[in-house]
């Protein structure tokens, strides 16, 4: 099977739903002519022309409503916001729109709209361009969201969220880019908002997604060094999220930590511990615990960037305070 | 045929500003909740600019928008029945007053937020552009909208791609309190759309056939690929904001001066031109709505029968629009879910 | 004392600041000559001009930003968002400029900005005037939220924000405005984030804030009369949340029910049950429960208006229930 | 005097060039991260605005704003160790190269997020207003800035309030690789300013001098209470982007055609209407930055040894701030904690 690496992937993705449907167009600042400023878009400029791969102004208000109204009337726009910090200037588009325009129209609009943002943590991007938008759009009715780890997960993530007839955000994560991988584009691709285990492991649970779903295995190798078998659960998607599969974890470990590199106070691991609890709160030792990011702006300085958001040690760390705490 | 057209107008013009009046009762009676904003003294413009649209083009309007969407050819009754909350309305009693949907007649909605209906209009306008079709998408907003920087952003757009929009301003001067020289710098809004090269006309917005024949004119050069137009028409809302807004703040001397020039009465003059008559018009003054009925007898446009059927079919059409709100069941929950996510059924999302 | 409705209180509030600093200003769509749509400005431009009293355009991103840049110019702003509905396109300016300049600038600048925006539910008012934002400005560092549920703390909240060198978002409920009771000027407000125990109980903790706290109180009444005494705690304050006093509550009851108008799905009820849980776990009887609005945009029709958010019945059922599972 | 203005233009353009050639270098060495946007080739629209504002006035910036910052006064330290990530940075290292902010000297901070210097200007200039003072606020945007909502949203009401500022386009023709006439219907920036009756004006930004003589002329309008002024300052930059970014998608002859027309070069060229010796200059061609000092020499208006004081003041500024910024601490988690509420000590939260 061949290897990619994450944008490779996501390239893929749209190549292949763009060959495949007239109506798949790609618009953003910078995607056409210049290629995409992680090279998402590479090749798609030349191969479908600046109608079909819009480079826009910046305007991101806009140019997302503007793929609202596009496929209102029968587009399926995929819509880049260079990096989801400006999706802030897009929430109206996104919030009242999108989201809300199939439900306030009785069902009458479907809403075949894509929105890809990277964003996350990356390398001392400071605070504005460091966001985590995963706890605003997860409350908001009407979207769905999904934040693929790796390579084979973009690639399917990003075809069945073009094929999807709701407005789909796709959260990208910048550290993911070059990321390489294994893709198969033919076998069957798992339902878009299917958790997977992305490692077994009988003495606690780990629920976490995106980049953090890595870092987080890259913990339970090292507790398994120390006999603590971690099962790893790699959400794939915030919006719906897939209790079962996290709950049938957690009932069999009864042990929950949650990585997130979102800011802690009412992050996404908020939702995920509020909600595990409720299904499994008989079967759990102990309170499920949040690694997650100090409530901080991110700080510009390297050494404090990487204090305020988990590393794996500090998984490792949590792990081995959480089994003491359910003993 | 000229004759036939104004007697359409002016029966387009009583059956909106008839429904909106009922629909103000109907308020007051309790039977429609929420913000209501009513558009009686705008009627021409609504009705001037979409006689002249194509069941090809797509509209997007605000939440004053019950006569774009009659205007448009929604029935009044799911016009009512959304109003009234109901399953049988265009929005499935879902959207309300300032969200009908109609998707058969490519009435992009209502929408309530301020500065939304552009970017939605030239998303439409995009795909159009796309397939190559000879169609038009028409963008309704007010005088206070244009300040919102989404105008800027996608007229910008539109006149970069040359999209096929008309952008169509309602500017009745004010939004909600504030008179438009306390909220834009400048307040010749079609002057406004030189900043993206888009070439704009001010237009008497009192006058159903100015109205009219200027959209017409606009929307050719869209159809003809000149990109984007825009039109200010000059109108003024005789009633408060909204039903919770007694619309104090403006002086008496201003509303009875654009009440003088209403638009209904205005079409009443404007047939007088086009049949004899016109002194015992002049002699009558100026009009409102209420006494149109009694100067078409006299002006010999129609006989006292014809004004009373007129006047009558419009009645029957209210009381049977409002008699099916009342009946038609409401929404469940089940429908709410359904609408939600309608595209839902088709994939196994877990 | 005194009796005031809630709006009252808050035109009290701005009278009381704009009075004692030249610094204070108002800003906003209608705040002037018009008053206020809710009437919280009424009298303030016939007494302190249309300067210090501003009526603007239609341009909330702008306006809000202009409150920042005021604000680090040396202005004690007070901008108000019509309806919180509208602070969608506010949002850059609240989440990437007033919450971290003071923090980019190394503390240089502080953030002397007030922000109310009227918001909840009301009355049919649909999909997009009936938002709930608490969840996306709770998450981020930087800003703080008070949620007063009486015209007392509508008073005292507000005189506190707009005193206050942080930015400060006041959450006023729309269905509030015209409650009526005590207000007293002139005794001493306690801390701005301090929760307040409502009503004491022994059998459940009921943590809610805004109007639902208020409906809490009837549920717990009406609990009262079938033996079951609940303690209903209302947050006051969704940034910082005071943990103590709630934990306080749960650690003796043993029960958590957290009732909350936003939707389930990642709302604010996420965050308090999570940090309750990890505050209060060997103490709870059962899992903590919420009481939240259905994850479904705000339908018009009135009686699934009703439906999608808890009325006091439904608090009165959850707790039966979660007492019954606390057994 | 006329001759020292010019020679302290050239010494700050060339104290900002080899500035950011040395934070380009220190980038590549891995003492700066996260995204740098470098600035040569629009030295004259900084040096020349900055030069004339006032210590009162407001500063308003973007994320490519080292030289403004520079030019306006701070310490090439404190900017150096901000960009190191340092304790002594003007920003506690918290900031980096995208947020320089210096409250002492009114510089109210780079922005990263496209568009939001305007509002931040505005701001700052409603509190002046209020105070009734004489100071200006000066706000900085690019070509591409010009799109984003808050330009039209905030232009407005600087308009309709008469505030004082001076907004400043740093036209370089390009939105990291989309060229204007990709991104803008109307290409001529100074003509979108109609749309809110802002006096607005096209200048040659590649000329300190002109820049300089705009600038104090808008500003002198601005403090007489005649309320905004934009200039379009067309200008280019020679490099990518940002670092990350190669600039390929600009043709070679593009480039080299600006690069003839460098602000540093074209000072010289000034000065020499000014002191004889026109012909041997003119001899020499266009230059760039490099052959700098041999020219200046041979024009006379500064000796070898002037020329070499000059370029060594620099050289050994440079190295200063760069110990000094490899000197500093970093940041603590404290520090962090503090600037995240530097009002709180004063409040009882809880
Ligand atoms: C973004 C936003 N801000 C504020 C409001 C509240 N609001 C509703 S209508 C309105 C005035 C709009 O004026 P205009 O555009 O002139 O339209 P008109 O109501 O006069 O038809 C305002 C401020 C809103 N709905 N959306
Ligand atoms: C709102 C927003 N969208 C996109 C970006 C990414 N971005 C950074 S700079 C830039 C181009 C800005 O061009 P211009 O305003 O001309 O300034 P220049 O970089 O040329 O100085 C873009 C798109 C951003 N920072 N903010
Ligand atoms: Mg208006
Ligand atoms: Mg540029």
């Amino acid at each position: 099977m061949q290897t990619l690496s994450y944008w490779q992937a996501l390239n893929r993705a749209l190549e292949a739903e763009m060959a495949a449907d007239d109506a798949v167009i790609v618009l953003g600042e910078d995607v056409g002519l210049y290629g995409g400023t992680y090279r998402v878009t590479e090749g798609l400029y030349a191969k479908y022309g600046e109608r079909r791969v819009l480079d826009t102004p910046i305007s991101e208000g806009s140019f997302t409503g503007l793929g609202v109204g596009a496929a209102m009337a029968g587009l399926r726009p995929v819509v880049e916001i260079m990096t989801i910090n400006f999706a802030l200037l897009a929430l109206d588009a996104l919030i009242n729109m999108a989201a809300k325009i199939p439900f306030m129209s009785g069902g009458q609009f479907s809403m075949p709209l894509t929105v890809r943002m990277p964003g996350g943590v990356a390398h001392q991007l400071a605070a504005q361009h460091s966001q985590r938008l995963e706890h605003t759009l997860m409350n908001v009715a009407g979207l769905r969201i999904v934040v693929p780890a790796t390579p084979q997960d973009a690639y399917w993530q990003l075809r069945q969220a073009i094929r999807a007839d709701d407005c789909v955000i796709v959260l990208e994560h910048e550290l993911l880019n070059f990321d390489k991988g294994p893709v198969d584009e033919t076998a069957k691709a798992p339902p878009p908002h299917r958790a997977t285990v992305r490692r077994a492991g009988r003495d606690l649970t780990i629920v976490s997604y995106s980049r953090m779903a890595n870092q987080a295995l890259v913990a339970a190798e090292q507790l398994a060094t120390e006999g603590i078998e971690a099962e790893v659960i790699d959400l794939r998607s915030l919006n719906p999220i897939d209790w079962d599969t996290c709950a049938a974890s957690v009932r069999k470990t009864g042990h929950l930590l949650i990585a997130e590199e979102d800011s802690r106070f009412a992050g996404a691991g908020a939702e995920i511990s509020a909600g595990l609890t409720e299904r499994c709160f008989h079967s759990l030792h102990a309170a499920p615990m949040r690694v997650a990011a100090l409530d901080l702006p991110n700080p510009y300085n390297k050494r404090l960037e990487q204090t305020c958001i988990p590393q794996p040690p500090d998984i490792v760390a949590a792990a081995r305070a959480l089994l003491r705490d359910g003993q | 045929m000229e004759r036939e057209l104004h007697i359409r107008f002016l029966r387009d013009m009583l059956r909106a500003r008839r429904m909106e009046e009922r629909i103000a009762q109907e308020y007051t009676r309790g039977n429609i909740g929420g913000f209501l904003h009513l558009y009686p003294g705008e009627e021409a413009v609504a009705i001037g600019v979409l006689a002249a649209a194509e069941p090809g083009d797509y509209i997007v309007s605000t939440y004053r928008e019950h006569v774009h969407a009659l205007a448009r050819g929604m029935p009044m009754r799911s016009i009512m029945a959304e109003l009234f909350g109901k399953r049988d309305g265009c929005s499935r009693g879902l959207g309300g007053s300032m969200h009908l949907f109609d998707a058969e007649r490519r009435f992009l909605g209502g929408y309530a937020i301020v500065g939304e209906t552009y970017p939605v209009a030239i998303g439409a306008a995009y795909a159009v552009m796309l397939r190559g079709l000879p169609e038009a998408v028409i963008c309704f907003f007010g005088d206070g909208a244009v300040n919102q920087g989404t105008f800027h952003e996608s007229l910008n757009m539109a006149a970069l791609w040359k999209l096929p929009v008309l952008f169509v301003c309602e500017n009745n001067h004010y939004q909600i309190g504030t008179e438009i020289h306390r909220h834009s710098a400048v307040t010749e809004v079609y002057k406004r759309a030189s900043a993206y090269n888009i070439p704009a006309a001010r237009i008497d917005g009192m006058n159903v056939e100015t109205v009219n024949r200027h959209t017409r004119d606009a929307l050719a050069r869209v159809r003809a690929g000149q990109g984007p137009q825009l039109l200010e028409c000059e109108t003024y809302r005789y009633r408060g904001h909204s039903m919770a807004d007694p619309g104090s703040y403006r002086p008496a001397v201003e509303v009875a001066a654009y009440e003088a020039d209403d638009p209904i009465a205005a079409e009443m003059r404007d047939l007088s031109l086009h049949y004899p008559d016109a002194d015992t018009l002049h002699a009558l003054g100026l009009d409102s709505s209420e006494s149109l009925g009694r100067r078409y007898v006299e002006n010999g446009h129609l006989d006292t029968a014809g004004l009373e059927a007129l006047e009558a079919d419009i009645r029957a059409e209210i009381e049977d629009a409002v008699a099916f709100a009342l009946a038609s069941p409401e929404p469940t929950l089940d429908d709410a879910w359904g609408a939600l996510r309608p595209g839902l059924i088709h994939e196994t999302l877990i």
